[in-house]
């Protein structure tokens, strides 16, 4: 993890309240899928922790929602301003030779990890399935499908895909007998916790993108804890650290 | 120019990373310079592990935020064996944190520790978040004193601080009695009590109030404690900037303690190494030792108290 | 739906201005809607009249500020007769602050508003500025008795508000020997100790801390203050914005004091009205009287403590 | 006093770290030369205090030198932008008939209000000398002098106008016999109690504008008061609502 002071290369404003942040790219490191950043937003005194949700050579890119006045300052950064940015961190997204056939499983600004993932997936020539969920078609980020890609999209209002949970499409799916090897999905607790419990039932190994309130980002302070099984029960693990990314098995859902 | 000395213990710089803040120093941080930092405070162990408090741990509040870990750690016994070596083997002075329910546990602390070759502790007398109901131990002086004398007498020549909390009618009392009984240095100040009301979540948040708000509490307690006591003063509370840190050296501390302001300021070490380098230079100072508690001697006190380091 | 009643007192809202930010309610300020204010607390006065401190009186501290004003004012006399009727005129319920150095004078202080139709005062325990080096009357729970246990033998009918500090070990102690005494509300808080370093001036500015750093020490004072005392609670401490007189209703208070958040934001008595009544409209509460310590339920603890408005 | 959010209709950057800041007027009441008004500079818990410089139907003008953080963060304000300001507060110069002849003097920033003073003064035909003393000639506001009024100036370095301070160049016109009928005067304390020593020795009524650290800036909360003369001493009144013009004679300078 390294700490740096990152030009902004471009905003831009989606829809609903959703903006696309770009960066210039200056880490040493190779941000992988699945990992974080941890910028500044003066005034706040915490720093806002954003999944990644794209990155090359030159930019690492993110996609927040306005969820309160931290995000809402962010959103009045321009082009040329300079953030103070702590990353990647976090864990990524494992991948195997042997997953050949990946379901990714998205609700609202969860997909932003796995728009990066997608794309490193369809370069290693992966069979990838995109399911994202969204309240409303306007809460779809359409400029962020990475083209080649299948998605099935729902909404809740039925206003873009079908209607109701993206949980509901992937069950429909798994119980039609299409498995993949392995599930990848981000978004709220209960999304994720349905996710757990198709991957146990079908036996397909899973893994979650969790997010907790966090101070500093990189282990130190164990602000971010979550419960995740041991053999004797469970015990706390840092999110920032030790995930974001977890085996769905791993955490204790049941304690929640 | 910046070497302090805190009791027995000799520092190349006065930046010291605070117990809590710094999990047990494991964390590989690219950006940061162990040159500029004169030691380090691992996170507040407890004789048997301890699972900490639950969610939520981390507030915002207003320009500081709160936080509730409840002391989560993996007891003694796992520190020394799995965390204790890769600090030691960085080279940078470690001071250990420790907490106990009562005289017993800490002495049996120390008496692990010392064997381990530890040379400093800094008892944690005042974590808000364990009992919430129960006065924490710096709350009273005699509960401070006797713990302190206990230790003491268990702990050979390692030095021991006392870290105190803000939450009392007079702290200097309670410095005062740390003193007496023993401690070598004091740490000032731990959180503030605080508590947030989550109206979205219809709940309370309680927690310690850490970062820039707690400033002017800080520098008020090393302030007088400086006035009342000998023993040399780790500043502590909301150092964000350098100029932060050598507020409190000017008000009376000879180190201090960097904490939560190091996750909003990853640049924190060095600039407060540039801030009171720079203002020893211009002000034509030998070094740190004659400015710590430079605007602090409007009345030289009964007690002789001189400049100390 | 925003009526509240403090003691024998029925206020129009809960808005307070507190004292020592609204001098005595003298000055003319278009911008202020007297309808959404439900109490001025004048100043506070002493018998004597006081000079006050040396400057410098104002600090910026951080998002807060320090103060040293050290109580001056004209003494009682020229208070009850300059100042006094002018503000009476206004219609507008009042409160009036006093100070004493002890029982003796705050009893006659009593007994001058009693003869001129005073029909509440705020005792100020907890001014900081005062005697630095002398404990404040709100840091003993004894002193807290005898003062207002004297006051009310003195005090009639009159309502008596005890204002406590902050800089105390456990403030519920000292809220109980209050109200044992004989308080019929309490006001919480008064500012925080605070100290600020000049590094350009040379110097040491001292003050009582106040503004947005101070409101998760006040919610905290309410929120335990809340669980001990039956009387209704005054809370005060870093209102800047409707939503945070909101938390502090919710977190136990039936009033709220703006402070030096009004010279930030002259609106905020508006603001505050509004949030608090949006929150009880869209929570279908029938007044705030329902709402007082909405988030504070989680003991009923023995005394069998009900809501109370 | 009334408290206004006020549209930014222009600001320029003047020398030396100075900035011109117009905003729009929409006070009922008149401002008049002397008072000032009291600026929320978001993030800054107090508002700033700044002399009113000018003033016309359309707006309202301050004269404002980079100071610190606040007045820096101000600099940065744009066209456009809306600040809450209360004012105009404070006591206003006196003016009066019989006061033909003025002298006006000025230390540095506390021009500004003898600026707005010396437009209303030559509005009223009097006869005006206007003494402006700077660190140098990029602290001189050329862009402030109004026309058709005589200046002297000085500059410590001498970069301009005399060398020294402009109490020495006073101090030569009074002694060469020149005398007002008035004097007003702003800048640092210094230079203000020897404006009033000059006044005292010379026996012509003096007015000076003071400045001290202000909170309400409204008279509620007595924080920045300043010893004024009483007949037994002096007693602490407020600069903010009982000046901050005050006569030159009521100010006990001997116990600074
Ligand atoms: C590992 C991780 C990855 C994330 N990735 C994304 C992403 O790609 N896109 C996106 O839009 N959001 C993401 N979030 C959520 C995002 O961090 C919050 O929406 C954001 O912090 C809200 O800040 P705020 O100031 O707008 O809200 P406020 O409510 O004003 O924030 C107050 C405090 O609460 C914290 N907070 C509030 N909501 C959350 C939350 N949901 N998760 C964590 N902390 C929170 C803030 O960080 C801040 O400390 C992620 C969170 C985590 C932990
Ligand atoms: C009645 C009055 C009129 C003024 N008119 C002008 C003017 O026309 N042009 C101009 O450039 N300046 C003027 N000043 C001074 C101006 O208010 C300060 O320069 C400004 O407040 C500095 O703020 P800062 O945040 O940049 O400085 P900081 O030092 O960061 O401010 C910290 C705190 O100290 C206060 N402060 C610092 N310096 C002063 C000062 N000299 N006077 C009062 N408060 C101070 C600030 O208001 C703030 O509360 C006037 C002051 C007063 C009282
Ligand atoms: C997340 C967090 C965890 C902390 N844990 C401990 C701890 O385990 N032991 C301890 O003595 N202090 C602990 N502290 C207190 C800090 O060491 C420090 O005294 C306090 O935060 C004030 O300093 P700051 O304002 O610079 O953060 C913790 C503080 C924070 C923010
Ligand atoms: C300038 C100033 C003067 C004050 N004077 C008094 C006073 O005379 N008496 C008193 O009881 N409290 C006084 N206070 C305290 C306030 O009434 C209030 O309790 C405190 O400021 C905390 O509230 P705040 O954070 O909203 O300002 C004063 C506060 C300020 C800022
Ligand atoms: S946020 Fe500090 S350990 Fe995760
Ligand atoms: S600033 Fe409050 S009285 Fe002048």
């Amino acid at each position: 993890m390294e700490s740096k002071n990152l030009k902004i290369k471009g905003i831009e404003d989606l829809s609903a309240g959703h903006w696309l942040l770009e960066l210039e790219n200056s880490f040493s490191e190779k941000p992988m899928p699945g990992q974080f950043i941890h910028i500044k937003v003066a005034p706040f005194f915490l720093r806002r922790p954003f999944s990644i949700a794209g990155c090359d050579r030159d930019k690492v890119t993110i996609l927040f929602r306005v969820a309160g006045e931290g995000s809402q300052v962010l959103s009045h950064a321009r082009k040329g301003d300079v953030l103070s940015v702590i990353g990647p961190l976090g864990t990524p997204f494992p991948l195997r030779k042997r997953w050949k056939k990946a379901f990714l499983v998205a609700g609202g600004t969860g997909a932003a990890p796995l728009f990066f993932l997608s794309g490193e997936l369809a370069g290693q020539k992966k069979d990838i399935l995109f399911f994202y969920g969204a309240r409303d078609k306007s809460n779809i980020m359409f400029r962020m499908l990475p083209a080649g890609i299948d998605f099935i999209f729902s909404t809740d209002d039925g206003s873009y895909g079908e209607k109701g949970l993206i949980t509901g499409a992937l069950d429909s799916c798994l119980k039609g007998g299409f498995l993949p090897d392995v599930i990848y999905a981000g978004g709220p607790r209960g999304l994720l916790k349905e996710v757990a419990g198709f991957a146990e039932k079908f036996c397909i190994p899973a893994f979650v993108s969790l997010e907790n309130r966090m101070a500093c980002g990189t282990g130190l302070c164990y602000g971010c804890v979550t419960k995740i099984r041991t053999r004797e029960g469970w015990e706390y693990k840092r999110v920032c650290k030790d995930g974001p990314v977890f085996s769905a098995s791993d955490v204790a859902w049941e304690e929640d | 120019m910046l070497r302090v000395k805190i009791g027995g213990l000799a520092l190349k710089s006065p930046v010291i990373m605070m117990s809590g803040i710094f999990s047990y120093g494991e964390i590989d941080l690219k950006y940061l310079d162990y040159s500029q930092i004169g030691a380090v405070v691992t996170k507040t162990i407890t004789l048997e592990p301890k699972e900490g408090n639950p969610q939520p741990r981390i507030w915002e509040a207003g320009s500081g935020m709160l936080n509730s870990i409840g002391l989560q750690n993996p007891g003694i016994s796992a520190f020394v064996s799995r965390h204790l070596p890769g600090i030691m083997e960085r080279g940078v002075t470690t001071i250990v944190s420790i907490s106990g329910q009562d005289s017993g546990e800490v002495v049996r602390m120390i008496e692990i520790l010392l064997r381990e070759g530890v040379k400093a502790v800094e008892i944690n007398l005042s974590c808000p978040n364990v009992h919430r109901d129960k006065p924490m131990v710096s709350q009273s002086a005699e509960m401070t004193y006797r713990l302190i004398k206990d230790s003491k007498s268990a702990s050979g020549n390692m030095l021991l601080i006392a870290k105190l909390s803000p939450n009392v009618t007079d702290i200097a009392e309670i410095a005062v009695a740390a003193e007496q009984a023993g401690a070598g240095a004091l740490s000032l100040i731990n959180t503030v009590k605080g508590l947030c009301v989550d109206i979205e979540g219809r709940r309370i948040v309680e927690g310690g109030y850490s970062g820039p708000p707690i400033k002017p509490v800080g520098l008020k307690a090393v302030y007088e404690v400086f006035r009342k006591v000998k023993v040399p003063l780790i500043g502590i509370g909301g150092i964000e900037k350098g100029r932060d840190a050598l507020e409190y050296i000017l008000a009376g501390a000879s180190a201090v303690g960097v904490g939560s302001g190091f996750f909003s300021n990853p640049g924190l070490p060095g600039e407060i190494c540039s801030a009171v380098k720079d203002f020893i230079l211009a002000n034509k100072f030998k070094s740190i030792r004659y400015i710590a508690g430079l605007f602090n001697e409007k009345e030289e006190n009964s007690s002789g108290k001189k400049k100390r380091n």
